[in-house]
């Protein structure tokens, strides 16, 4: 496949993610779309590993070039657990305080 | 050695006085060690060799702890030597909440002019012209009037934007050295470019401009010289406006020869036109601080002129003046302050009568007043003369102009004189009293000074002839 | 030889600060014979030096004596040495300024007797630092020297006018005459620094024994400058408003600065450097012309003024624009006979004026005194005596002085001579008119006045004596050479001075014919003026709501004078100076730097709201920020084209 | 047209239409779940890479665990009838617009790339995503991270305590 | 590799101290000790006397210069924990998780002091964030502080998004996750290739850096963040955690500057420009102290970015002695913030009067910050700006900065204002002598490298 299929592809969901993170309101569903981002450049870095294995291995077919981006891929996703557990904690806290987990109402702290 | 005592002997007496809790105690200490410093000072005039210290510091930077003292600084420790133990002695019977702090802060302020004055690496001398700030600025903020916070605070942001601007033409200076260091003989020494220096120029003139200051950069000045405790106003007028004359004399016109050739006539012009303009407002003012502060503002303006006419007898009576501008207008301080503590007031329409009460207090003002309108055989007169001297070979119309100074300077300080201490009894003045013991000495030992350097000058002139000669050589 | 010369100064000096530092401690006589006997001292000293100054100068005709005490002012460019010189005219100069000065003070202690100890005191002081500062500028040997007394006389006029300092009406007049004094010193000064960039000294002898070193141009302005100083001191139109009005101070002060020695200075000046002046030819005609302005124009004035001292004092203007018109010709000789003899005269008059105001207690109306002669017979004679001098009636010293600026005037331009005839005339009007109602006539005073009436203490009359008596024979020393021929002694004593000046410009002599028709027709006009003078006040009454019009409302208000220099100085600067104060400073100057704290905390205000709280906004300036930093990579060249094009 | 491209693009417009489905779902269930496909699709993508292993960590932790989580979360809250208010719809077109620009912005970035041009990713072949393969330098090279990430659970753990735990 | 050893194995240490002892006081002591420990650890590793080597397979590269920055971040922290020791112990209940997260969060920086790639940069960061998104919302019934955790959290992981794709991006073009970009080779024009893969990488990773040092225009969760979080905890975010993230853009750019080519200097004066303004001005009109310094710690962070404006000794140095400072300052004016208890400038009325040793010190800190002579804050500025004019860059730039240093001299003496000449009862915590004695030698200390700055950098040669 094209590499440029998927660095399109990638960058769509990106933007996808992006755009639901500056329109949505609910802090659940922004940091969902923030997942969808860390989705979708798991997937281009798989993608890229991918490109650089096959280029190397048309020299040397015992090649392991283009593991360390997807064990990249992997830490990314240690992280994203990481920080799962601690945003909907903080969630959590948040809506317990206020009974809402909408972030247009963060705005005690302003200007 | 001697040198280093000057900064020295304030700095730690100031500190420790600080320390004291006995207001009263810091008082007489703080004069001792004042007195201590002129002694010092003037052994240091005296010594044979001139004096000099230099020490390791801040190698890896090219700055050096130097300070040299040649007849400028000479002349300059001198009157910040002589200021402190005048400026003592007249507020001596006054009450300062917090005393001890109060005259601390003061000696401290003393230590950061005698550094300014002495220092030989541009970096210390950046230092010292920032430590003499910040004791003032607290002394302002503490003791002053009641707008005091926010005057100061537009004084001190004023005076500090100028030094930033300062400290970025030193670092560029710096940079352009052939031995890369911040010593006085390297910036001295330095090839700038005509482009380069005009643009440098302007950014160590900007921070003596303010600090003198010169039209138009002299707005913080009146404020200040209004809202700060007398004397502190003695101080800043006194001794720290003479920072900016003596920085451009030793730091702005031997580094940038081309830049101030260029650019002379457009500042001598500049001061002229403050002093006119200066001169003008204080005919309008009732307020006699005020007057006073543009006063001053219009004598700094004909000593700036001067300076940038590069003339050597301009310089040589610049340097003079500085001198003898500085205890004059302490004098004048002095006077104002007994005024306002007297009459309860500082507008000059509502004075008037006050020779009735206090004669020897009205004979001294009427000194002072005609030192401060260049009467002959007063000091200010043999600066004057060489200045409007010096200017008048650099250009007659100009100097011409700035006569015409002369004349409102005599109209402002009869103005003065003649609504405070002549005329029927004033309301206000009716309960004053003659001046103090301490006072009548402080104002008598200047008075004396004005007369004595009015007839016999020669001793000062003679002390920075070769400061003089240094410009010219090196010009 | 003139050894002793520094003690001339050092006298009154002595006595100055004494008297100010003792005023509260001595008494008065002890004040009294310490202001009096420093002077005579100073008097006597003169004398002596003027012997030694005769001796000398009849052996050597170069004589001139400097005596450096020590450098005053000592720069690379130049140096000022305290010097004195010690010569013909300086010392003639001496005796006028000590004599009268001594007579003076001796009147003083009479006249101001019932002043406060220490007020006492301090008017002696003053008096002595006028004295002082008086000697400073003619003994000087050099123009620094002499502008410090030229300024110290000025000072010492301001504390002395200003000395009843109770009455801002004085404070303002002392004021007036000290800044237009500054006026003119402001002048002198650009004249002396003009001197100094061109020769780089002030020395007198230096000065003018390099005149050919100056240009034409440098020399006219020189002179300029040095006459607008003398304009200033010497009371000259434009700038003669300040002496009417110094009449504020004590009449002894007005006598002695105000009539006999302080005006003079001017003069002197001109005299001293008259080398320069006859150099520059522009220069004397304008000196030629404001002097006659000035002596015909005062004299005008004088004619409608009801104040016994305002009259004397227009009077004196007037009669120092004769002087400078003797100078403006040439006559140098001349204007300082006058000087001499007016110094006499007037001091006379207005000695006899204070004596009078004594007696009125302190009633200075003319028109309500009369008949004094009644009660004061000695002042009636010596002032009398004095009128005839100045009016100019042969043989007394106002006759002989003011016939050689005349006769000198003459032979430079005739219309020039008839104008300054008039102006003459009209002096010996006023003057008597001033006699008249003073002395003859009836007593127009208060009861009471004319009860208190009483001739003055001896130590008033006894200057006013010699006074008359020199005021009557001191026009000897320059009898005209047609009455005798060479005995003009004052001009031989004083050849050495003007020697390169004759040499350049001989002053000519009239046919002895026409001198004597000159001096006869003068002299009978002048008799006229007098009988007329007479005639009409003799019997004039005070009469109520006396309202003048046309030329006489003029006169009576000075021409208006004060009110013009208001009008388009005085007014219009404080207007300025109220713009700058106000406006400029205010809103300019200081609301630019306040402005510009405004505008930083504005903005704060502003960008504050920037940071809205909502993550969304920020997240989304994140966004376009990265775009922005994009569409800079992509356009990196254009815009460095961009910055580089600014910069 | 091959297999794996109709599969690739059959999975990449699944997984935008997901996204996509994502943003519009008004109620927040339906939004994770529609997260939930878009994670499919991308193990779907990453089988098509051959890295397995991946896909199967992708599918468990991910769409396994925690979007349960996010679910757990959602229902405890009870945020299913949570309609959002219109109010504010220029910032959604302002998100919108710039989400766009960026898009536009790294496309055309993309586009000028000409170093790209013509490189393939290896499709289906290659055994780098095979969890031995993987195991083996997680185990050797990469074992510093793998410890260190520890510290990061670790961290995490305590944090969920602290602000979890009711005081 | 000690420090990251010891600071994982302190941090579980004070887990279970909170166990074993119900003493706050306790558990403070033991954090100090174990910071000690760190610091010495750390130290030894510097010299080589007795380090823990662990093949590392080149992710991780020890260099001098971040050890020795290390150091300073972890002496920072303990002059921190015994200024604010007790503060931290009011925070919450959670004294003990308190001092563990904060020795995970050094772990993290003294990952950031010696990254070599970008998966430990990730790392790094990662793990210096999550427990800070923690300390922010430490205070879990102040509602301020829960949104300042949300909002951080939220945003923080949306910029971690950001710096992943940069990061894949860059890894797209390098093929690795090393710092260094192999060599292009010259296409057939002689024309050396850009790039484009590896240009936008650089650039999403300078955002996100941006965003964690609070550059504007990323800085925008710092005010609010600053604000909301327990004062102490700001103190410790603003310092330690700021200065290694700088370290981090520091080290991360300095190979792959070049690659922008001329629009890095664009890019980066239009940040430092930005953020000055930002940063200076909003502070100027703040209400609240606290605020205040967020919003100077935006503007200290714009002086800072001059080291990467010009990468060369001078501006090594002085990002070392700008960390020194700044830390040491702001470190001791938090301490001070925490003991007032009204944040508003008018809270710090009449300070000078009842505590004069507090507003002593807190001028001190106030005039570093401020960049006056003869703190160390002067020299920290000095050195940024004498790295400017060395480089031989814009001139105007280094103008525009000391307008700027201007006028945050109006914010920060605004409050000595409050303290030396208003008049007011300000409300105090308790200050015990030993806190005194402490924050008066924090401030000589700020006054010494004013002096004699060499007593930081001289050690960095030595």
């Amino acid at each position: 496949m094209p590499i440029q299929y998927y660095i399109y592809f990638c960058l769509a969901l990106f933007s996808i993610g992006i755009i639901g993170v500056l329109t949505r309101r609910n802090a659940i569903i922004v940091f969902m779309c923030i997942e969808l981002m860390l989705n979708a450049v798991n997937l281009l870095l798989v993608a890229f590993s991918k490109l650089h294995h096959g280029t190397a291995l048309a020299i040397d077919p015992a090649t392991t070039v283009g593991t360390d981006g997807q064990l990249f891929v992997f830490f990314i996703m240690v992280v994203a657990a990481a920080e799962v557990s601690v945003g909907l904690a903080i969630i959590v806290m948040m809506y317990r305080n206020t009974h809402s987990v909408d972030i247009n109402f963060l705005n005690r702290l302003k200007n | 050695m001697i040198a280093l005592l000057l900064i020295l002997t304030p700095l730690a007496t100031g500190l420790l006085s600080i320390l004291m809790t006995k207001g009263g105690f810091a008082k007489n200490f703080s004069l001792l060690a004042s007195l201590v410093t002129l002694v010092i000072a003037i052994a240091a005039i005296q010594a044979p060799v001139a004096p000099a210290f230099d020490i390791v510091w801040l190698n890896n930077l090219g700055s050096r702890f130097t300070l040299k003292m040649d007849g400028m600084s000479k002349m300059l420790c001198l009157l910040t030597a002589v200021a402190f133990p005048i400026i003592f002695t007249s507020v001596y019977k006054n009450t300062y909440k917090n005393a001890a702090s109060f005259f601390g802060l003061m000696l401290l302020t003393q230590a950061g002019l005698m550094g300014v004055f002495l220092a030989a690496d541009a970096l210390l001398f950046y230092f010292f012209w920032e430590f003499a700030l910040i004791p003032v600025y607290f002394l302002c903020s503490i003791w002053g009037g009641e707008k005091r916070i926010a005057v100061t605070f537009k004084f001190f942001i004023y005076t500090f934007l100028g030094s930033l601007l300062m400290l970025a033409g030193i670092l560029f200076i710096y940079f352009r050295t052939a031995d890369h260091s911040f010593a006085l003989q390297s910036f001295y020494h330095v090839n700038l470019s005509g482009k380069e220096q005009s643009l440098i120029f302007w950014l160590f003139f900007v921070a003596f401009a303010i600090k003198m200051p010169i039209f138009p950069f002299h707005t913080w000045q009146p404020d200040a010289y209004e809202q700060a405790p007398t004397a502190t106003t003695m101080v800043l007028s006194g001794v720290m406006v003479k920072m900016g004359l003596y920085a451009v004399l030793r730091w702005l016109l031997p580094v940038f020869p081309l830049a101030t050739a260029q650019f002379s006539n457009v500042i001598i012009i500049l001061s002229v036109i403050g002093m006119i303009y200066a001169s003008l407002i204080a005919i309008r003012q009732d307020d006699i601080k005020r007057l006073i502060a543009y006063s001053s503002i219009a004598h700094i303006g004909l000593m700036s002129a001067a300076i940038f006419s590069a003339d050597k007898t301009a310089l040589e009576g610049v340097m003079l003046q500085m001198f003898n501008h500085g205890i004059n207008v302490i004098g004048l301080w002095i006077i104002a302050d007994i005024i306002e503590q007297q009459l309860g007031t500082r507008k000059m329409s509502e004075m008037g009568g006050l020779a009735q009460k206090a004669p020897a207090m009205a004979i001294l003002f009427v000194v002072m007043a005609f030192a401060n309108v260049a009467l002959p055989l007063t000091n200010a007169f043999i600066g004057e003369f060489l200045m409007f001297s010096g200017l008048f070979r650099v250009n007659m119309i100009i100097a011409a102009v700035a006569g015409v100074s002369i004349i409102l300077a005599a109209v402002y300080t009869l103005n003065m004189v003649q609504k405070v201490i002549y005329g029927e009894l004033g309301e206000t003045a009716i309960k004053s009293t003659d001046i103090k013991l301490n006072v009548k000495l402080a104002l008598v030992v200047i008075a004396l000074a004005i007369i004595a350097l009015g007839i016999y000058p020669q001793p000062m002139i003679n002390l920075t002839n070769d400061s003089v000669v240094g410009l010219i050589i090196k010009k | 030889m003139s050894k002793i010369a520094f003690l001339v100064p050092l006298f009154p000096l002595v006595g100055f600060l004494i008297n100010g530092l003792g005023r509260k401690y001595l008494s008065k006589t002890a004040i009294g014979v310490i202001g009096s006997g420093v002077i005579f001292c100073s008097f006597v000293t003169s004398c002596i030096l003027f012997q030694q100054v005769c001796n000398e100068s009849c052996n050597e005709q170069t004589f001139h004596a400097v005596v450096t005490l020590f450098n005053f002012i000592k720069v690379d460019a130049f140096t000022i040495p305290f010097a004195f010189q010690i010569d013909q005219l300086s010392v003639l100069f001496l005796l006028i300024i000590t004599g009268i000065g001594f007579l003076i003070h001796l009147y003083s202690t009479a006249y101001m007797k019932e002043e406060e100890s220490h007020h006492f005191g301090r008017y002696f002081a003053y008096l002595n630092l006028f004295v002082f500062s008086m000697l400073l500028l003619v003994m000087g040997a050099n123009y620094v020297i002499m502008f410090i007394g030229w300024e110290g006389v000025g000072l010492c006029s301001y504390l002395l006018i200003g000395y009843w300092f109770k009455n801002n009406q004085y404070n303002y007049a002392a004021k007036k005459a000290f800044i237009m004094n500054r006026i003119g010193d402001l002048g002198f000064l650009l004249a002396v620094f003009w001197i100094l960039f061109k020769l780089g000294t002030v020395n007198y002898g230096d000065v003018f024994s390099n005149v050919a070193k100056l240009s034409a141009f440098d020399i006219a302005a020189i002179t300029m400058l040095l006459f607008v100083g003398a304009m200033g001191k010497s009371a000259q139109i434009p700038l003669y408003t300040w002496l009417p009005d110094a009449m504020a101070g004590p009449t002894p002060v007005s006598a002695l600065i105000h009539a006999a020695t302080m005006v003079t200075a001017g003069i002197y000046m001109i005299a001293r450097s008259n080398i320069l002046f006859t150099l520059a030819p522009s220069t004397q005609a304008i000196i030629t012309i404001v002097g006659l302005a000035t002596a015909v124009f005062a004299a005008t004035i004088a004619l409608k003024q009801n104040d016994i001292k305002k009259v004397l004092a227009y009077s004196t203007v007037s009669q120092l624009g004769y002087m400078f018109l003797g100078l403006g010709v040439g006559a140098y000789t001349g204007a300082v006979f006058h000087v001499f003899t007016h110094a006499f005269f007037k001091a006379l008059l207005f000695l006899g004026a204070g004596s009078v105001i004594h007696a009125m207690h302190h009633e200075q109306d003319i028109r309500k005194m009369g008949n004094l002669k009644k009660y004061m017979p000695i002042t009636h004679i010596t002032f009398l005596l004095g009128c005839l001098a100045i009016a100019g009636i042969p043989p007394f010293s106002g006759f002989f002085s003011k016939d050689e600026i005349l006769a000198a005037v003459f032979t430079k331009n005739p219309i020039y001579y008839y104008i300054a005839v008039g102006g003459a005339l009209m002096t010996a009007f006023y003057m008597f008119r001033l006699y008249t109602l003073t002395f003859l006539g009836q007593f127009r005073g208060t009861s009471e006045q004319e009860h208190h009436l009483h001739e003055s203490p001896y130590s008033m009359t006894i200057p006013l004596i010699v006074l008359a008596i020199l005021s009557v024979i001191a026009g000897f020393i320059g009898i005209p050479e047609i009455f005798a021929p060479d005995s003009h002694w004052l001009e031989h004593f004083l050849a050495p001075i003007f020697k390169e000046s004759t040499k350049l410009a001989a002053v000519h002599h009239v046919d002895h014919s026409q001198e004597y028709l000159m001096m006869g027709s003068v002299t009978g006009l002048v008799i006229l003026m007098i009988l007329i003078a007479l005639i009409l006040y003799k019997k004039y009454t005070i009469k109520e709501d006396e309202t003048s019009w046309g030329i006489g409302k003029l006169l009576t208000n000075k021409w208006y004078i004060d009110e013009l220099y208001n009008a388009i100085i005085v007014n219009p600067m404080n207007a300025f100076a109220g713009f700058c104060k106000n406006t400029i400073e205010k809103n300019g100057i200081d609301g630019i730097v306040n402005g510009v704290g405004k505008l930083v905390s504005y903005s704060s205000r502003q960008l504050r709201l920037l940071q809205s709280g909502q993550v969304a906004s920020y997240l989304l300036i994140m966004i376009l920020s990265i775009v922005v930093f994009f569409l800079i990579w992509f356009n990196d060249l254009t815009i460095i084209r961009f910055l580089n094009n600014i910069f | 047209m091959n297999t794996v491209q109709i599969l690739f693009f059959f999975l990449s417009v699944l997984a935008i239409f997901s996204a996509v489905m994502v943003l519009f779902s008004k109620s927040p269930v339906h939004s994770v779940l529609w997260l939930i496909a878009v994670f499919f699709a991308i193990s779907g993508h990453y089988i098509l890479l051959n890295a397995q292993f991946l896909a199967i960590v992708n599918l468990i932790v991910y769409a396994g665990a925690i979007m349960v989580l996010f679910l757990f979360v959602i229902m405890l809250m009870n945020l299913n009838a949570n309609a959002e208010p219109k109010k504010y719809w220029w910032m959604k077109f302002a998100g919108v617009i710039s989400g766009g620009c960026f898009l536009v912005v790294l496309v055309s970035l993309v586009q000028q790339a000409t170093e790209l041009t013509g490189k393939q990713a290896l499709v289906k072949e290659g055994n780098i995503g095979l969890i031995k393969n993987l195991g083996k330098v997680l185990f050797s090279d990469f074992v510093l991270p793998f410890e260190i990430s520890s510290v990061l659970f670790l961290s995490a753990m305590v944090g969920a305590v602290v602000i979890g735990k009711k005081d | 590799m000690n420090a990251i050893i010891f600071s994982a194995i302190m941090g579980v240490v004070m887990m279970f101290s909170g166990i074993i002892t119900e003493k706050k006081s306790a558990i403070s002591f033991v954090a100090v000790v174990a910071l000690f420990i760190l610091l010495a650890a750390n130290i030894a590793n510097t010299y080589g006397l007795c380090s823990i080597s662990i093949n590392t397979h080149d992710l991780l590269h020890f260099s001098k210069f971040g050890l020795y920055f290390n150091s300073i971040l972890i002496t920072a922290a303990l002059i921190f924990v015994l200024l604010s020791g007790s503060a931290v112990e009011k925070v919450g209940n959670y004294a003990a998780d308190y001092y563990a997260l904060i020795f995970f969060v050094l772990c993290g920086t003294s990952i950031l002091t010696s990254f070599n790639g970008l998966l430990m940069l990730f790392l790094g960061i990662e793990i210096m964030t999550i427990p800070l998104y923690i300390l922010t919302g430490a205070d879990k019934k102040n509602l301020k502080s829960n949104e300042a955790s949300l909002k951080y959290f939220l945003m923080g992981s949306f910029s971690t998004g950001i710096m992943l794709m940069g990061i894949a991006l860059v890894y797209g073009a390098n093929g690795s996750f090393a710092l260094t970009t192999p060599a292009a080779v010259p296409n057939s024009a002689g024309v050396i290739p850009v790039s484009f893969l590896l240009v936008g990488g650089y650039i999403l990773l300078f955002v996100s850096m941006c965003f964690k040092v609070s550059a504007a225009p990323f800085h925008f969760w710092t005010p609010d963040v600053y604000d909301g979080a327990p004062t102490v905890f700001t103190a410790f975010m603003s310092t330690i955690v700021k200065a290694a993230g700088f370290f981090a853009f520091l080290v991360l750019f300095e190979a792959n500057a070049t690659l922008l080519g001329p629009s890095w200097k664009i890019m980066l004066t239009f940040v430092i420009i930005a953020t000055l303004l930002i940063g200076n001005i909003t502070a100027v009109f703040q209400q609240s102290v606290k605020r205040m310094l967020a919003y100077s710690s935006i503007a200290q962070a714009g002086f800072m970015l001059f080291a990467l404006y010009t990468y060369n000794d001078l501006a090594k140095e002085g990002i070392l002695l700008y960390a020194v400072a700044y830390c040491l300052a702001t470190i001791g004016f938090f301490a001070v913030l925490v003991k007032v208890k009204d944040h508003s400038f008018d809270g710090f009325n009449g300070l000078a009067k009842a505590q004069p040793v507090l507003a002593f010190s807190a001028v001190v800190f106030l005039m570093s910050l401020a960049g006056i002579p003869l703190t160390a804050g002067f020299f920290a500025k000095y050195y940024m700006l004498a790295a400017v004019i060395k480089s031989g860059g814009s001139f105007w730039i280094v103008l525009v900065a000391l307008v700027f240093a201007a006028i945050s001299v109006y914010y920060y003496f605004k409050v000595i204002q409050a303290m030396y000449f208003k008049s007011g009862d300000p409300e105090i915590m308790e200050v015990s002598s030993g806190y005194k004695t402490a924050i008066v030698l924090v401030s000589l200390l700020v006054i010494a490298i004013g002096v004699l700055p060499s007593i930081v950098l001289n050690w960095f040669y030595f």
